[in-house]
């Protein structure tokens, strides 16, 4: 293993945090308190583990439907997440977007909404005023392999292109738009990153459940829009546990093989790395880890709801 | 007659028109999924096979243009999109094309396509999965825009939508496609668009409506009939165009109207409705022209606030009753357990 | 006081504000080109640079979520297209992202981007160079939009939607660009948005309009005070949010109303504010309102079928001395030699 | 030459005609009476002529906003074509559409409308009715560089590729859209058949000034599609003498070089044929040619004009 074994318990940590904060909320979705869609990163938690460490609160980040785990590895509060996910007047937007709608703009969250590629080009325009800005930071696309099928993902790659911006795309593959597998809606043998590539953006392509392969074409990837100024296309193969929306299992329902599931959890990258590490301390970091969860889910239990009166104030941003 | 439910109903539409014309294919996401779009598309594929059923990319607009294409090229496409707010990044296409073909090319090719859009509603859909555009289509001359109510409605206008020649937008509203009704045996039974229906005669005001909100109109006018309040309910059916001679017609023996609309307010089918029959109206009506639709603010997610956003029966008494100076008491008029759901069998997510 | 054009006071207002801040940059098809715009944004590129001031890919959706990211990155982006048609390619990226975002991430994150869609008409621009969405636009919670009418608003309402903290929709009928007025020497001069201002003031009716048809709107209103009918004339200048108060006011006063629309009339700004003024005003008025804005039919690229599908001052004459049951002469008043250009220096094609 | 010719003689006269139809709207477009916007394809005629050999009017084929070239040498009628110009009753579109917005079904030309790339979904719709309908033809989407630049563009290619539909795609590279060249809008370098390419189709490039390389990529091309019911796209170099709307020249403005110009005129494709065949029974047909255009003109100017209280029944279809 070529990463630092200090490094490597971050990940790991990062990764549990995540694993654990989605399985709180699948536990506990029957209570039907949580009353919004939720699109859970079960299986996908390497991918932004390793990212959270080659990024810090000063860089940008948007994301998707499927966004908790990026939020997270960003540095989002799990209590402004979860009381969001409660609809509570203490989450991360007031209770407005719900699981789908997730910001936390002091760790440089900058949204994540559930139009399929609709934050594509907002990360891009991130990127934008980053270089007029003159700034030193890069903005971070989180996309699945289903939003490159939209127009705008060209668009905006195109863009990305023509002016250099400082944006890395980071598109997790996990073969699945909803129940859709990637070869009725692109066609066979066509890898997406090539495609980025031939767009015009510098692109590479990693194993979402191997952590070497992860760290090093993700630091390479970091690196290159950093030290160029210039976007950068990454591709990570991962896979999710559940259902595509909601706390569920799938696999019985016929859109995927029991087979495929579990050839995944057996390479599961959290019960690898642990095994790896094999550090008796990490009991108890994690459990430091399950009672901020804890914590977390109390919090927002407990927080106010929000008033009605109040929202009509969100539709327009007063002048100041 | 047997009763079947919105979603099923829908499910025999698409069903006969494949069946009895092979020109008409039937594509979206989630069109051959195990859910099968609310169970509307169920069994399609295997009856029709795939080259007229099939799922697709996740491209909008470039797919809402290929339905032009196959339409003039002799198909009739039948398009799905889970949540109206998805088909934003369509309008191009609808728009540009679909609506103007036959007008800009001067009546020498039109484009018979549907397109089937579901509003969402309930669980915390929130700001992106909540829209309800209907004055959006119907505000674009060429579009016909269809928002059946009823289980039969949604039959016989599916059918007759699939076979228009011109491009119609249709609209499910999501809390219907349960709803359990009548629907004639007949196979291939149709429902005219451009007419509104009588659900209910009365008197004392007209209650235009769509959608869900023809729903709550029904026990809305219970409640005002055993107050002494005769309502006649109008269910549009298409917001476009509009049945107007069904409308005035009403009006001009209740002498009173309210329009309800499952939209946020401004620049609505309401307002629409209310402006023209004041104009038409003024030395008719006996009160104020009313509306009940959304505010101008998109859908919250929380369930703490979706409560008050929607409006329900309740309103509608309480508007009703105003009108003729009333005072009627509904705090425990049909209250259920939770406000986000049309009923036990929506369990969420969508 | 000077006089300039519409166009230039376009300009204007963009050199100001990007003068003034350094967070404001301009972006759209032709923004560089040696036409400039219709010569709104000439100079720009020279005075501030390459970085702040360029053309762009002809990707209307994704320069949207650009300009919405930008925006929340720090910028405030100026955006153009040369016609609102082009415009519905981002419709997605407008409702779903930009109108939306203040209010879905509960009031932590706004967008303030301005986006320039101009109104075409005239020399058969025809069915997809023609289109008047302003209805589309307002009936969105979280856009603002606006409608100037004289150079003076295009400038200061210019200023104003640049620096406001939302999204706002300017819409420049192609009309105006050449119009002279009177605009303050005042640099950064500023127009409020969701005011509207009363052009003249009368007592017998209530004109409510809009950008170019507050033109026709004063042509008529000369004739009609010949013909001892005093004409209130309101400018809306925004479109959303309305500003209610000076149209209750005038109603109140005039006890009649007229509104003129320069869209299609379906679901339009013109019927819901008949509709509210109908709902609020059922004592007050005495006679029914009107409204005159085009028909709900696309609009044709003949010279010969374009004369009659546009409205003018001869129209609203027509229809304000139908209100008061008198007949006026129209015959020989405001006849020009061509309908389809609004002067000599329209020489099209654009 | 490798182009018979008998043929090339073809190709020279469909050349010539689209060039004089165009010349002959220019000339008298000052006269103030064909009002509406015209994009002329003066200099771009090669291309269309060229494709014209390869097809018949059971083919499909749409356009865009410079259409003229294409309606024409799909065998669309000349009269309509005017008169639709002069916004006539007798006019392809009835006067409702002008210049912008053509169609001859009885040809095949399907439609060609004036927003940006907004034919491409539909030429490949077109594409899938052939492949359901199970028919014997091809549909042809002409296309601009600069709309290749709308995601709707990448989209249709992209299900063209899933369903393997049988569409041409002639891309027309004149350099420029409107007023921007090529390298403010796409990244340098980067070739739009290789795009297409990777997009998963087929793909080739042509020089459109040169009507042996024309002529043997576009046959390839069509054999293509028809032998593999396949799509293919090809790209064209071209260029426009005159301004981008309307009937002058516009070097002078500033946004290209007079020198570019002249290199095109140079090599003008028409001049050449013409030299090369040196044919004087060619004067003959070039006359019944211009007899024809002048009689279209006058067709079109002596037509009845449409009536308005027609129009709203072209705002439905009716049932039948
Ligand atoms: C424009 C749009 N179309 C369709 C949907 C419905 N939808 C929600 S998530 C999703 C799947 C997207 O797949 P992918 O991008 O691979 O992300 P994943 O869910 O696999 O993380 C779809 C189609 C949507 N939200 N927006
Ligand atoms: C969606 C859209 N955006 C912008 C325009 C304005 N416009 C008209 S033609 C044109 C240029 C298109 O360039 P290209 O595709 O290369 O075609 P060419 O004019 O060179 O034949 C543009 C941008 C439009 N008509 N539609
Ligand atoms: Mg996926
Ligand atoms: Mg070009």
């Amino acid at each position: 293993m070529k990463i630092d074994k200090e490094i490597l318990k971050k990940i790991y940590l990062t990764a549990f945090k995540i694993r654990k904060v989605e399985e709180e909320i699948a536990d506990r979705y029957k209570e039907q308190e949580m009353r919004c869609p939720v699109h859970l990163s079960i299986g996908q938690e390497l991918v932004p583990a390793v990212y959270s460490m080659f990024v810090t609160e000063n860089d940008y980040a948007v994301s998707t439907h499927r966004a908790h785990a990026h939020y997270l590895s960003k540095g989002g509060s799990i209590n402004k997440m979860i009381a969001e996910i409660y609809g509570k007047e203490t989450g991360c937007s007031k209770g407005l977007g719900g699981s789908m709608h997730l910001i936390d703009e002091e760790v440089g969250f900058m949204g994540s909404t559930a139009i399929v590629g609709g934050t594509i080009p907002v990360g891009t325009g991130l990127g934008l005023s980053i270089k007029i800005k003159q700034e030193n930071k890069i903005s971070t696309v989180f996309l699945g392999d289903g939003s490159t099928e939209e127009g705008v993902f060209y668009e905006s790659l195109n863009f990305a292109a023509v002016k250099d911006l400082p944006v890395l795309y980071i598109c997790e593959n996990n073969m699945y738009s909803v129940y859709s597998n990637l070869e009725v809606r692109q066609p066979k043998n066509r890898k997406i990153y090539k495609l980025a590539e031939s767009i015009g953006i510098k692109s590479s392509h990693a194993n979402g459940y191997d952590v070497e392969d992860c760290y090093m074409k993700l630091e390479e990837a970091i690196n290159y829009v950093k030290e160029n100024k210039k976007p950068f296309f990454i591709e990570l193969d991962t896979y999710r546990y559940r259902e595509h929306c909601g706390p569920n299992y799938d696999n019985h329902i016929g859109y995927r093989e029991e087979q495929e599931y579990k050839k995944h959890l057996e390479k599961d990258p959290l019960n690898i790395m642990k095994e790896y590490l094999s550090d008796e301390s990490l009991d108890i970091e994690e459990k430091k880890i399950l009672e901020k969860i804890d914590d977390a889910f109390t919090f927002a239990k407990e927080s106010q709801i929000p008033k009605y009166e109040n929202i009509e104030k969100y539709i327009y941003k007063e002048k100041n | 007659m047997r009763e079947l439910t919105f979603s099923k109903a829908i499910n025999e539409a698409l069903e006969t028109a494949m069946r009895i014309d092979d020109s008409v294919i039937k594509y979206g996401l989630g069109v051959t999924d195990p859910l099968g779009v609310f169970n509307t598309t169920l069994d399609l594929e295997e009856k029709f096979g795939k080259d007229r059923v099939f799922d697709m990319p996740t491209s909008e607009n470039a797919m809402t243009g290929v339905a032009v294409g196959a339409s003039i090229g002799g198909l009739k496409p039948v398009m799905t999109h889970q949540r109206l707010d998805f088909f934003l990044l369509a309008m191009d296409q609808l728009v540009n094309n679909a609506a103007k073909w036959n007008f800009m090319f001067g009546g020498n090719s039109s484009v018979p396509i549907t397109i089937r859009l579901i509003i969402g509603r309930g669980w915390g859909q929130g700001p992106t999965h909540a829209q309800s555009l209907q004055a959006w289509f119907a505000h674009i001359p060429g579009l016909k825009v269809v928002m059946p109510t009823t289980p039969q409605d949604a039959k016989g206008l599916l059918l007759e939508s699939i076979f228009d020649p011109n491009p119609v937008i249709f609209l499910e509203h999501r809390w219907l496609h349960n709803m359990v009704g009548d629907v004639p045996e007949d196979d291939d039974f149709r429902v005219a668009i451009g007419k509104c229906e009588i659900l209910k005669s009365g008197n004392d005001v007209t209650i235009v409506s769509m959608s869900y909100m023809s729903i709550e109109a029904i026990h809305a006018a219970e409640k005002l009939t055993e107050n002494g309040i005769s309502c006649e309910i109008i269910d549009l059916k298409t917001v476009s165009p509009v049945d107007w001679e069904t409308i005035y017609e009403s009006v001009e023996k209740t002498k009173r109207i309210i329009v309800l609309d499952t939209s946020s307010e401004f620049a609505s089918i309401a307002s629409d409705i209310v402006a023209k029959v004041s104009t038409k109206f003024f030395n008719v009506l006996k009160s104020a022209p009313q509306i009940i639709a959304l505010p101008d603010v998109h859908s919250p997610t929380s369930y703490h606030l979706s409560g008050n956003y929607y409006k329900d029966a309740k309103d509608i008494v309480v508007e009703i009753a105003n009108m003729f100076d009333k005072n009627i008491d509904v705090s425990d008029f049909m209250t259920k357990e939770h406000h986000d759901i049309p009923g036990d069998w929506f369990k969420g997510p969508f």
